[in-house]
């Protein structure tokens, strides 16, 4: 038996291009679209172009006299086939009925109303041009305000107030806080709504098979087991005769972190016709009937003594939820309460929230999911309160930050910070823009009559999501590691990356565990039927969650691992270095390849050892983690048109320890990207009478190549105690440290003709206005 | 009516009949079950459709197949015949230029066209060459720095 | 979408007035109006093919007149709806005697929905301008006509 | 999204062309740039589509008589690349270069934005500054009409039924003109929100001539007369770019209101003339 000595090289940490990438740079990658099965239909979906109405009469007649149109199905046929589900469960929650197909009355523009079937999609396409529906026009209201204001028209009429819930968290002694304070400032701040647009739709293929009475489901879903335990409880199944499989998944964004009417429609109509039956979302469809996220409307108030030392908050969120209620639509606001206090070490706080049905697309959890709003709030209240303190933003932010030696920092709204160091990042970006004289500069500008800015956002969130108890649906994560006879390793992943680079990251992890060459680890995720059940992917929970399940799933191989290896140099214990076990008295050693044949051979087993190499582990996270970080973002506003122009964008995060720091890097840019959409360009607008005018690609603007400045990414790392791999997540750092970062830039670039706050996103008309405002 | 159509596909002559209204799209993934050119709106507006007609870049989302008869079309799988990657996939790849991976073939076929206009374009050039491609998971900086990388390899 | 605004028509105020509710004259100066067909008191059937270079559609709808304060008001209601989305249009019209006719002012809100709200929203101002205007030039030109066949209508 | 079915008829000379389209009843289609995304939102659903992309010649750019020639079906990247347009027309160069897209560049052509009419379309406004003529054929009838008097409103054009447009005619700019295109591109669609071309003569140290055209502030695109009169009366900019937007109907969006735009008109003429001003010489 050989014996080797050299330690082998480790992955984690390294730079490692992503093994996703072959398939998918060579356009080989099978996402939902590109799935054909022998027989399958096409269905296209009819929908409503009313905010609200009543269904008059639907005639399905002309849609089915159409060759190629095999049925045509509408709410009367769906009536058994159980709710779409929310799964967040408030005090006092109104839960709407929401039907797959509208029963006698629509709720939103998009609203199903009907199903064609045809054999080919051109054809499903003319035939829902075919179907006539006959709507009586009701009054409909289309902003969260609006809709609680007395006499609003009633989204839903057994509750006329359009209320779905309130909903209020209290911690410490805010009335004391404000009462000591020597100065609050208020403001009333939006988050306005947002469309996810991952770049793929949504899709759905639904295959029955009658003689063998299972359903294979593909969605393009971030929650593949979720979502086979939602679907069978609507659809009567057992849930072990339905395999849910997400194929490629073209970005999500949390939009596809639910359960949607068209995948228990598939599921239905595929039952029905006995055929595979295909749907994709369209665009627009993608616009009206994907969830949407933020819809905020906030207002602060903070309290602090003159030295810049924050006291308390306020907050009363009004959260337009949309018409209905989708799988965590009521949960979102939740968030945003519990990220109240930022980074900072007040404990006093008191929030109301109130959710409001409107006639438009539910909103649900959007990239950040909460949090974002949270920051955007709390980083603009600390700007309008160094500002009424003529305080520099920096200075105060050192000033409230919680102190390093407070950790775990439990907050007033009961979170337990696990780590941080929250002047690191801070100073760092200081640094890097060289702060002090950015401000000199910004003096000499002013002078000239130019309007420069500079903006800080100190950020922190929750991530990890989460432990079960914080969850409605479980937080924990699973792992399971195979090794096969032959030496090579399949992980499967409870998680369901999409984007995320998870097949690349966990066979980091378990190339330097087992000590064996990366490309013998195969990641195998999002099959139901071959993964053991899972949560899936949102949350930036993927590498802190799955990622430490994986770790102990391999901990428990290693130890067999070494049962064997001791077995085979017959020997008490062994060391594993490098994939070899290694006798240290003797130097003999056996190799990883030896011991994965030995283990299935079985001709020799250690006591109390089972032949092969397989474990599980299911790992339940004490806590949640929590990333900071700060963004500085140095702007430019054109006095004359109001146009905002980035100069420069700093962000240095700390994520905990980073697996792979390209991947990291790229999520950073990818989440600055949304947020600076937010910032400075999206939004969903609706009519007053629930029309949603922003309604395409046309019309709402998603950042391109040419719009995006340079991002200046670095990070600072703080372990994360609460798992061994020591990460925390960074997902969505980039989209919640970006958007006050921005609009602190231009209401500082603004600041000297008396701007104090803007709503987002900053069109250029906006902060021409108000240029001309504080001109007069 | 159904019309004949014959063109190349990837290099090779293809030949079917079509409907009129059959977008060029559909006709690559449907009838000649390509997998690469991806559909992202209808408004020709995300460039996930982007396939090279005659050398050039277009949105085959807006395109009937019937206006493609008599011309080449490339895609992203015949970028790399014989399985030899194009300096630019070979990029996307070392730079971590994708992450979902959904409008990384039209990307790159967008940027194919950049390239061969302009071998060594700047940061602005490239920005400006990819406008009309969306996407919404990277930030465009890292598919910069692989158009960056490839100009940089097919020019040594 | 609010709109506003005033046009002047060759003929006295109260030939106008009744120019504005002559289902003929109205038939003819509807944009796109195919067929408009009395069901009531005030109250009309249209069928309407709207086309606009490219953008086409048929739409089904009804044109109402309320609130007749003769000779100098009424309020116009249109509303239309087909496969491409639907429209409506509420408008309080004021009859004024002015040099050389009548003008017309009008005040109102339009509403659309469905694919043409969605994706014309970039347009449907301009557009919407542009329907009005060419109402009241289509009304116009029925007036002129109308002034010179019926002697009695003249000013 | 799916375009509903129709007939299709791709002409290989321009008299089959002609005849196919003078029966009526037919949408004619150059690129499709405009049409097709309309046809997949089933916004347009012509019976029959008439393609003239396959017309040999009809995309032709040449140079004769102190005219540029350019063919109804050059594309955009036809035109922003053409030798003969850069040196001869390079306003027009200029305004191709910022429409769209690199793939809408590719696909999209002279003549079929121009019928379009969108009124925030990049071509009208440098068509009127340039003077251009646009000729307009059917199978009896051959007319030519200058750009001021092409476009009629939104989407509406003198192209009469049964014509189609076959080519346009830009008297060349001489070397010493300055020109320049401005542009606030909308953040989604790309189209303008105001555009401005400008076109300056200038003859000791005099600007002895201004065209300003103006497209996405209005209905239509239209020529700035009063500004350039003040311009050629010796007037600073500023005042001459105040006076482009005065008296025309202004179009409001989400992304801009009637006020902004006018505003933004005078900003961007301004800087536009700024910069053909110091191109002049």
């Amino acid at each position: 038996m050989a014996t080797i000595t050299s330690k082998p090289e480790t992955l984690v940490g390294k730079r490692i291009r992503r093994r996703e990438d072959p398939r998918l740079i060579t356009g080989t990658a099978t996402y939902l679209d590109d799935l054909k099965l022998p027989g399958m239909h096409h269905a296209c979906v009819v929908r409503s172009p009313h905010a609200a109405a009543r269904i008059k009469n639907i005639n399905v007649k002309p849609a089915l006299e159409l060759p190629g149109v095999v049925a045509v199905f509408t709410g009367a046929d769906v009536k058994e086939v159980g709710p779409v589900p929310c799964a967040a469960g408030l005090p006092g929650l109104r839960v709407p009925h929401h039907h797959i197909l509208a029963q006698d009355r629509v709720y939103l523009v998009g609203h199903p109303v009907a199903v064609v079937v045809a054999t080919d999609r051109y054809i499903a396409a003319d035939a829902a041009d075919l179907v006539e529906v006959d709507y009586q026009e009701l009054p409909a209201v289309a902003d969260p305000e609006k809709a609680l204001a007395p006499g609003a028209p009633a989204v839903h009429p057994q509750w006329p107030d359009n209320v779905a819930f309130t909903f209020h968290q209290e911690g410490g002694d805010t009335a004391k806080a404000f009462q000591d304070a020597e100065v609050v400032v208020k403001q009333r701040i939006t988050s306005q709504r947002l469309i996810p647009t991952a770049m793929e739709t949504r899709g759905v293929v639904a295959d029955w098979k009658a003689g063998e009475k299972s359903m294979t489901l593909w969605s393009s879903t971030q929650v593949p087991h979720l979502l086979r335990t939602l679907l069978a409880g609507m659809l009567g199944m057992p849930e072990n005769r339905l395999r849910v499989i997400t194929p490629e998944v073209g970005g999500a964004f949390g939009s596809k972190l639910n359960v949607y009417a068209e995948e228990a429609l598939m599921a239905f109509i595929s039952m029905r016709i006995g055929k595979p039956v295909k749907w994709v979302e369209s665009r627009r469809e993608n616009f009206l009937c994907t969830i949407h996220g933020r819809g905020h409307v906030d207002y602060f108030e903070l309290a602090a003594m003159r030295d810049g030392t924050i006291l308390g908050m306020k907050l009363k969120l009004i959260q337009d939820l949309g018409a209905f209620l989708q799988l965590l639509t009521p949960a979102i606001p939740t968030l945003s309460v519990l990220m109240m206090p930022g980074l900072y070490k007040f404990k006093n706080i008191s929030a109301d929230i109130v959710g409001a049905f409107t006639n438009c697309t539910p909103t649900d959890a959007y990239r950040g999911a909460g949090r974002p709003e949270a920051t955007h709030g709390i980083e603009r209240m600390v700007d309008i309160l160094a500002a009424e303190l003529k305080m520099d933003p920096a200075q105060i932010r050192l000033k409230n930050f919680v102190d390093n030696d407070a950790f775990p920092f439990v907050t007033a709204t009961g979170l337990a910070y696990d780590s941080g160091n929250y002047a690191l990042p801070l100073n760092t970006a200081l640094a890097e823009v060289d702060y002090a004289s950015l401000r000199r500069e910004q003096q000499q500008a002013r002078q000239q009559g130019k309007l420069m800015g500079v903006g800080i956002s100190a950020y922190g969130e929750i991530c990890a999501i989460g432990p079960s108890p914080a969850t409605p649906a479980g937080g924990w994560e699973s792992a399971t590691v195979k090794i096969e006879p032959s030496g090579k390793v399949t992980v499967l992943t409870g998680t369901s990356p999409h984007g995320q680079g998870e097949e690349t990251t966990f066979a980091q992890i378990t190339a330097d565990e087992l000590g064996v060459d990366i490309d013998d680890v195969l990641v195998i995720h999002g099959d139901t039927s071959i993964v053991q059940y899972g949560i899936g992917t949102f949350g930036s929970r993927n590498t802190a969650i799955g990622g430490t399940a994986l770790y102990y799933a391999l901990q428990e191989l290693k130890t067999k691992i070494k049962k064997f290896g001791a077995v085979l140099l017959d020997v008490d214990e062994v060391t594993l270095v490098g994939g070899v076990c290694v006798d240290e008295k003797s130097g003999r050693s056996v190799s990883f390849n030896q011991v994965a044949a030995a283990a299935y051979r079985a001709l020799k087993l250690p006591p109390n050892t089972e032949p092969g190499l397989v474990a599980t582990h299911f790992w339940e996270p004490p806590n949640f983690t929590f990333p900071f970080g700060a963004h500085i973002v140095v702007t430019d506003v054109d006095r004359e048109t109001g146009q905002v122009s980035v100069r420069r964008y700093v962000a240095v995060d700390d994520c905990g320890k980073i697996i792979n720091p390209l991947i990291v890097a790229g999520q950073v840019h990818g989440g600055v990207a949304q947020g600076l959409g937010q910032a400075l360009w999206e939004q969903a607008v609706y009519a007053d009478n629930g029309q949603l005018l922003s309604g395409e690609l046309t019309d709402y603007a998603l950042p391109r190549a040419h719009m995006m400045p340079w991002i200046e990414s670095s990070h600072t790392i703080t372990p994360s105690p609460v798992n061994p791999l020591g990460v925390k997540g960074v997902g969505e750092a980039g989209t919640i440290g970006c958007s006050p970062a921005v609009v602190n830039s231009v209401v500082d670039a603004l600041s000297p003709l008396g701007v104090r706050h803007i709503d987002m996103p900053l069109t250029p008309e906006k902060i021409w206005k108000l240029i001309q405002e504080g001109r007069a | 009516m159904k019309r004949k159509i014959s063109l190349t596909l990837n290099g090779k002559a293809v030949a079917d009949e079509v409907e009129p209204r059959l977008l060029l799209i559909h006709y690559l993934r449907e009838v000649a079950s390509l997998t690469g050119p991806h559909i992202g709106c209808e408004t020709s507006t995300c460039g996930a459709c982007t396939v090279l007609l005659d050398g050039r870049a277009v949105k085959s989302c807006a395109m009937f197949t019937v206006q493609a008869d008599g011309r080449q079309v490339l895609t992203i799988e015949g970028l790399a015949p014989n399985g030899k990657l194009d300096p630019l996939q070979e990029a996307f790849w070392n730079e971590h230029g994708l992450q979902c991976g959904f409008c990384t073939p039209g990307m790159i076929l967008t940027a194919r066209q950049l390239l061969n206009d302009n071998p060594s374009p700047t940061e602005e050039e490239i920005r400006k060459g990819l406008e009309g491609n969306l996407c919404r998971c990277t930030g465009y900086q890292h598919i910069i720095n692989a158009v960056k990388a490839a100009a940089a390899k097919q020019g040594a | 979408m609010k709109v506003s605004g005033s046009y002047l028509i060759t003929v006295a105020q109260q030939r106008a007035y009744e120019l504005l509710q002559d289902p003929v004259v109205l038939g003819k100066a509807m944009p796109g109006c195919d067929t408009l067909e009395r069901v009531g008191e005030h109250e009309y059937r249209m069928k309407m093919k709207m086309v606009m270079a490219s953008i086409s559609g048929l739409f089904d709808g009804k044109v109402r007149i309320a609130d007749l304060q003769p000779h100098s008001s009424f309020r116009l209601i249109v509303e239309g709806s087909g496969k491409i989305g639907f429209m409506k249009g509420d408008g309080l019209l004021h009859l004024i005697p002015a040099e050389g006719g009548t003008n017309v002012q009008y005040e109102g809100n339009v509403e659309v929905g469905g694919t043409i709200a969605a994706v014309g929203q970039r347009l449907l101002d301009t557009t919407a301008r542009m329907m009005i205007k060419r109402f009241f030039e289509k009304l116009s030109a029925e007036a002129a006509v109308s002034a010179t066949s019926s002697p009695a209508a003249k000013i | 999204m799916i375009p509903q079915n129709f007939e299709y008829s791709a002409p290989a000379t321009l008299q089959e062309a002609l005849q196919l389209i003078s029966g009526g009843e037919c949408k004619v289609m150059a690129g499709g740039m405009s049409l097709i995304p309309l046809m997949k939102l089933r916004l347009a659903a012509p019976e029959h589509v008439v393609d003239l992309g396959r017309v040999p010649g009809l995309n032709s750019i040449s140079e004769s008589g102190g005219v540029v020639c350019i063919g109804a079906t050059a594309t955009h990247h036809d035109i922003e690349s053409s030798p003969v347009i850069r040196g001869r027309v390079p306003l027009l160069a200029e305004a191709a270069s910022h429409i769209g897209d690199v793939q809408v560049r590719n696909r999209g052509t002279l003549g079929g934005s121009i019928a379009h009419a969108d009124p925030a379309a990049d071509y009208p406004a440098s068509l009127l500054a340039l003077e251009a003529k646009v000729r307009l054929v059917s199978a009896n009838s051959d007319r030519t009409v200058e750009a001021a008097d092409f476009f009629l409103d939104p989407f509406t054009t003198a192209v009469e039924s049964g014509e189609i447009v076959l080519e346009v005619l830009v008297p060349i700019e001489e070397p010493r003109e300055g020109y320049r295109y401005e542009k606030v591109p909308h953040p989604a669609s790309g189209f303008a929100v105001v555009g401005v071309a400008a076109r300056i003569k200038k003859a000791g140290g005099k600007t002895t001539l201004a065209r300003i055209g103006v497209t996405g502030t209005g209905p239509r695109a239209f020529r700035a007369l009063a500004a350039e009169k003040l311009l050629e009366s010796g007037a600073d900019v500023a005042t001459a770019a105040a006076a482009v937007a005065e008296g025309q109907e202004t179009n409001a969006d989400l992304y801009a209101s009637a006020e902004y735009r006018r505003h933004l008109t005078r900003v961007w003429a301004a800087r536009a003339l700024t910069l053909a001003l110091s191109r002049a010489s």
